[in-house]
């Protein structure tokens, strides 16, 4: 299922969600020979950071909330992983956040010399006070630091958006406008909460959490639709994506390359082969391409 | 009902204190298990944190903590009445092989904890010889004393009981005595299955052994954990995802484990030397 | 469980959410008898309105997806129901909408004459494209039209919110200010979209629809809490309550009263009796008050 | 798989056309039914509602539509490999008493749709003396001329096949020469059920003369629906839920239902007398 996405080719038109595994350089060669596509970094942030307390990540069953509070060895110490990685033979995503446009720029100036081949921007991760989320919920911010952000890195740029925006196509359009070249939607929904009622306290040690998995993928497929018709830019999909055919849904809302995150709680780290070769076969069984059924959802019926 | 969702509150039902620093806290739940498996026990304003399960019968489960930092020691201050939420249980547990005929089982410090279960299901009439190691810094720290009918060998880093030196250098003395027992059958490996946990350098330790031997070998391995179930990453060794993949692992996962023995992740996700991230679970 | 609400005694603490069942006064006196303290109506708009063709409301198995798009034979037309409703022997709450404060005002002001025991400001609903929504995603205009129809009625205001404010906080706080007397928290999330993948179509013929039920409960607490932080007045918390162990996790999170809506779907209609007994029979097994646990979320343990 | 939940997309297998007003269209597929319950039919881009059941076997499914306003002549006009959406089965079906002796099966117009698998199912050597009184408003509209070995009793308004009249001229009829039979027994109601389904008012009608005649009934009633499970409230009729608690509605429930037979509630919810509402399903 090779899939071109910026010029780049990707075994597999599937992406693995930034804050999901990708710790490490071997477990994101494990994931690529999973049939990951474009295996995503955790997220790099301006400065060493450990995240929030435990609990941190809990299942609901049908979906994961979490609150791991973006953490990060900061972009100056990472260069251990980042040896690792000039030797390596798959694409790799590098997820960058900050508290600032100026944080932003200097996370994203240092990392492109280290030679991903993609950087993506989270400007939308609800788990921290300072961090992100502020930029994605607001076009002109959204539009500063992604084109601050363009000027220093010489990889393609995607923008990683919230469904907390009240019009996320708008932020999408801002993005673009600013030179993003793909977004990527969405990061975690809500933020939600989960009481125990016996101990009566949030059960995250941040109390309040992001929503991901299966429950959050109607709002995953009505973002990416409504991204779609605002921009030409490709789109990363995800949010909940589990099967082939929800890849194939986020597909036909408009989705270019398909995330998964939670998923691989739910199928283990085949789910990338697993979904690959689901897509495969409803694409076969249906005598189409992922190509003609890209955005087929905004067409007519009848 | 104790499941890998949301943490269920559950009842200390009592406290067995083992030593100043270890306890064991039990709990009058059913619970789902195989040797080996863990819990993510939470302390409601405090934390959460993965412990083995030391104690198991088909009503009741306990886990033994080692007071060391913040969170072990508000867990040992515990006792009857007091409530801790547990979800779980997560991860592979212990592969037992029905037709093995003799097992040895190396456990250092509260390495003991996830081994001790092990021993007793193998303790029966048709079960394999099991030659038992048990090793700590001391006598105080060696846990449960009397608990196993197999024979225990001890030894202290002291000498306070047993035997003044390493788990591993009895390990290698029953491995030369049975090959001299096995001496007409001269490609046999001493033990069917070689079970070790205690600090990673130990494990390590075994793990060469059995490897020099020919014996197959499953340690149980400790990395700082959030998920507990293979998703947020902070607890991969190598390729490995300790939580998911493990904790236990044979040794032909050990041979291409990159970090094993060397190299673990910070909470920051920053990857460091063994000695500098400390082996919290047994030192 | 008799309790007192904004004054009037209600004898249970579950509402019964707006848009569900109760559509005449038969169904909102069944609903009553089978432990509802407060059935809501469903919302009244400005002028006579069908709502959007069907497929309308789909069960996704953890919560629904739904467009109905604000059907109502608007308010001029419904003599005949406030006629048999003025003979009740049991309490209700209006829920209103309009496309503007202006007709907020007018549905509100002819509504309060009709004698509703509470006027609700339904400022929230996301299925239309030119009503509702708009006021409950920013503080000014919920201020202005709460303010406004505070104005002219003359029974309690209860102001029902959209999680898709980006701090619902302070949306609630500006209907305080206005002089709310009650906050009514959520609306249904997202929106969101489900695409069939045969026909290549979203499957609500309105493409987007609002979730409800159990996979929105975590956004219901979480907005229920940040509420609760936020002003002095009773909030009635609903979004996914299906027991009593959900409606004792939202009324820590500092819920007055409880609101059931999709629950009825799993649970039938005696959900109201059986959740009402339910915290009956938890509180007591704690020995402890509703008023004792209201908000104990908020509280640091130990 | 059909479910509650989301359409499944399904292909029309083949079609039967009854007349230019009236086709079936037959579903290769297994659903899950019992006589009385309805699906909802999803055609994209169009609009989706309700229709019975009419066919029914472990691997195939039929509904008959009646062509009358925008969706269902699209329906009428779809042939086989054309897809429709299918949820359900919903409401509950007809109460099936296994002692019955003596039914009678009272069908107005496509009426019949929901009444056919009744029929069928109580058809077998154990099964009542059924009498199934068919109605409609001239020969062509009459459905499944030969689909029944019970026998039965045509009526249309126009006279073109059978008595020219109503259906419930024959039920009443039928009452008395039962009574007759019984006279030895006074107290014994003519029929231990009756099944109608029609025109409201003929509902209604029926449901007069059984209660007139001490004889319990069920009829099968039709409201705008959206749900289609119990939770939008489009479909109310008093305090009845039609979708949820009905479809079928024994006598008990009918002489508490306010609007039965008086009022309907339009896409609006504005409450309409039943003539100014149009009986869409049976006019
Ligand atoms: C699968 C698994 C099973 C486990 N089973 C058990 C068990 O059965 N029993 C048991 O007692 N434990 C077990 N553990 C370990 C347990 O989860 C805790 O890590 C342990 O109890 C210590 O937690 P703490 O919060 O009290 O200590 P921490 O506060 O984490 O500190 C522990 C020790 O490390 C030092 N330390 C802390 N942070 C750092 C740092 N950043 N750098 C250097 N040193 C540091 C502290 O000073 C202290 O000595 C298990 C762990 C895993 C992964
Ligand atoms: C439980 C249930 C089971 C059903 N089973 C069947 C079945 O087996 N077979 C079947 O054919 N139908 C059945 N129906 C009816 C079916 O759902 C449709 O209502 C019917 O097919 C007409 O739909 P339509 O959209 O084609 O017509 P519509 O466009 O809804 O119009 C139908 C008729 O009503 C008139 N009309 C429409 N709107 C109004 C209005 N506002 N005021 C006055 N008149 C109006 C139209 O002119 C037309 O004559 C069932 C309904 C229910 C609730
Ligand atoms: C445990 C966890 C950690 C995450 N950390 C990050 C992160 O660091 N950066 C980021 O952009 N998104 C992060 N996300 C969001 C995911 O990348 C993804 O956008 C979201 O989970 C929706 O996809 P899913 O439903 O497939 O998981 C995290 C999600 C989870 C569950
Ligand atoms: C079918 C349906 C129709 C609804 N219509 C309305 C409405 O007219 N006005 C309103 O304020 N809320 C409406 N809602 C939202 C509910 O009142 C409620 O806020 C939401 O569903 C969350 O609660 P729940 O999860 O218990 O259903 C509707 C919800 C559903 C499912
Ligand atoms: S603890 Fe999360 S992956 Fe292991
Ligand atoms: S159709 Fe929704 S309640 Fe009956």
């Amino acid at each position: 299922m090779q899939t071109t996405f910026l010029g780049k080719i990707l075994h597999t038109p599937i992406v693995l969600a930034s804050g999901v595994l990708g710790n490490n350089k071997a477990i994101l060669e494990r994931v690529w020979e999973n049939g990951c596509g474009l295996p995503t970094m955790k997220s790099i942030g301006p400065a060493p950071r450990e995240g929030h307390k435990n609990p941190t990540v809990i299942d609901l069953g049908n979906g994961m909330i979490n609150a791991v509070g973006l953490p990060s060895p900061g972009y100056l110490n990472m260069e251990e992983e980042w040896q690792e990685l000039s030797g390596r033979t798959f694409p790799i995503n590098a997820s960058i956040y900050g508290g600032s446009v100026d944080e932003f720029v200097r996370v994203a100036e240092f990392v492109s010399a280290k030679g991903p081949d993609f950087i993506e921007l989270n400007i939308s991760c609800p788990n921290s006070d300072k961090h992100g989320m502020i930029f994605g919920v607001n076009a002109q911010s959204s539009h500063d630091v992604v084109a601050a952000v363009k000027k220093v890195i010489h990889v393609p740029l995607i923008a990683k958006l919230t469904p907390a925006a009240p019009d996320i196509a708008s932020i999408a359009k801002a993005c673009e406008d600013a030179g993003a070249d793909a977004i990527c939607a969405i990061n975690t929904a809500g933020p939600g909460m989960v009481i125990d009622i016996e101990s009566r306290s949030p059960v995250l040690a941040f109390k309040k959490g992001g929503l991901s998995g299966p429950m959050i993928k109607p709002i995953a497929v009505r973002c990416v639709y409504d991204i779609f018709k605002a921009v030409s830019i490709p789109i990363i999909g995800l949010g909940g994506i589990s099967t082939g055919k929800d890849a194939i849904e986020i597909i036909m809302a408009g989705a270019t390359l398909v995330g998964i995150g939670t998923a691989v709680r739910y199928r283990g780290i085949s789910v990338f082969d697993k979904v690959t070769n689901e897509i495969s076969d409803w694409l076969a069984a249906h005598d189409t391409t992922m190509e003609k059924i890209r955005g087929a959802a905004h067409r007519e019926v009848r | 009902m104790i499941t890998q969702l949301l943490p269920a509150m559950v009842t200390v039902a009592d406290k067995e204190v083992h030593s100043p620093e270890f306890a064991t806290l039990y709990v009058n739940q059913a619970i789902d298990f195989k040797p080996g498996q863990f819990v993510m026990v939470w302390i409601p304003g405090v934390d959460e944190k993965p412990y083995t399960i030391s104690h198991h019968t088909p009503d009741r489960f306990g886990i033994t903590v080692e007071a060391k930092g913040i969170f072990s020691k508000k867990a040992v201050s515990l006792g009857a009445g007091d409530k801790i939420g547990i979800r779980g249980p997560f991860g592979n547990g212990f592969n037992m092989g029905v037709a093995y005929k003799r097992i040895a089982v190396v456990a250092g410090g509260c390495g003991m904890a996830p081994l001790a279960p092990l021993v007793e299901a193998f303790q029966t009439d048709t079960g394999p010889e099991i030659v038992l190691i048990q090793g700590a810094r001391s006598k105080s720290f060696l846990l449960y004393p009397d608990r196993f009918t197999a024979k225990v060998e001890i030894c202290t880093d002291d000498g306070s009981k047993g035997y003044k030196g390493f788990v591993t250098d009895i390990l290698m003395e029953k491995i030369k005595k049975q090959k001299i027992r096995d001496l007409s059958a001269a490609s046999v490996p001493a033990f069917d299955m070689v079970y070790a946990c205690g600090p990673e350098i130990m494990m390590a330790k075994v793990f060469d052994i059995c490897e020099a031997h020919g014996i197959p070998c499953q340690v149980s391995l400790e990395r700082y954990m959030r998920c507990g179930f293979g998703v947020c990453g902070a607890c991969v060794c190598g390729h490995a995802v300790v939580c998911k993949d493990g904790p236990v692992f044979e040794s032909k996962m050990l041979r291409t484990m990159a970090d094993f023995n060397t190299r673990a992740l910070l909470k920051t996700g920053k990857p460091v030397p063994l000695n500098e991230y400390t082996t919290w679970r047994c030192q």
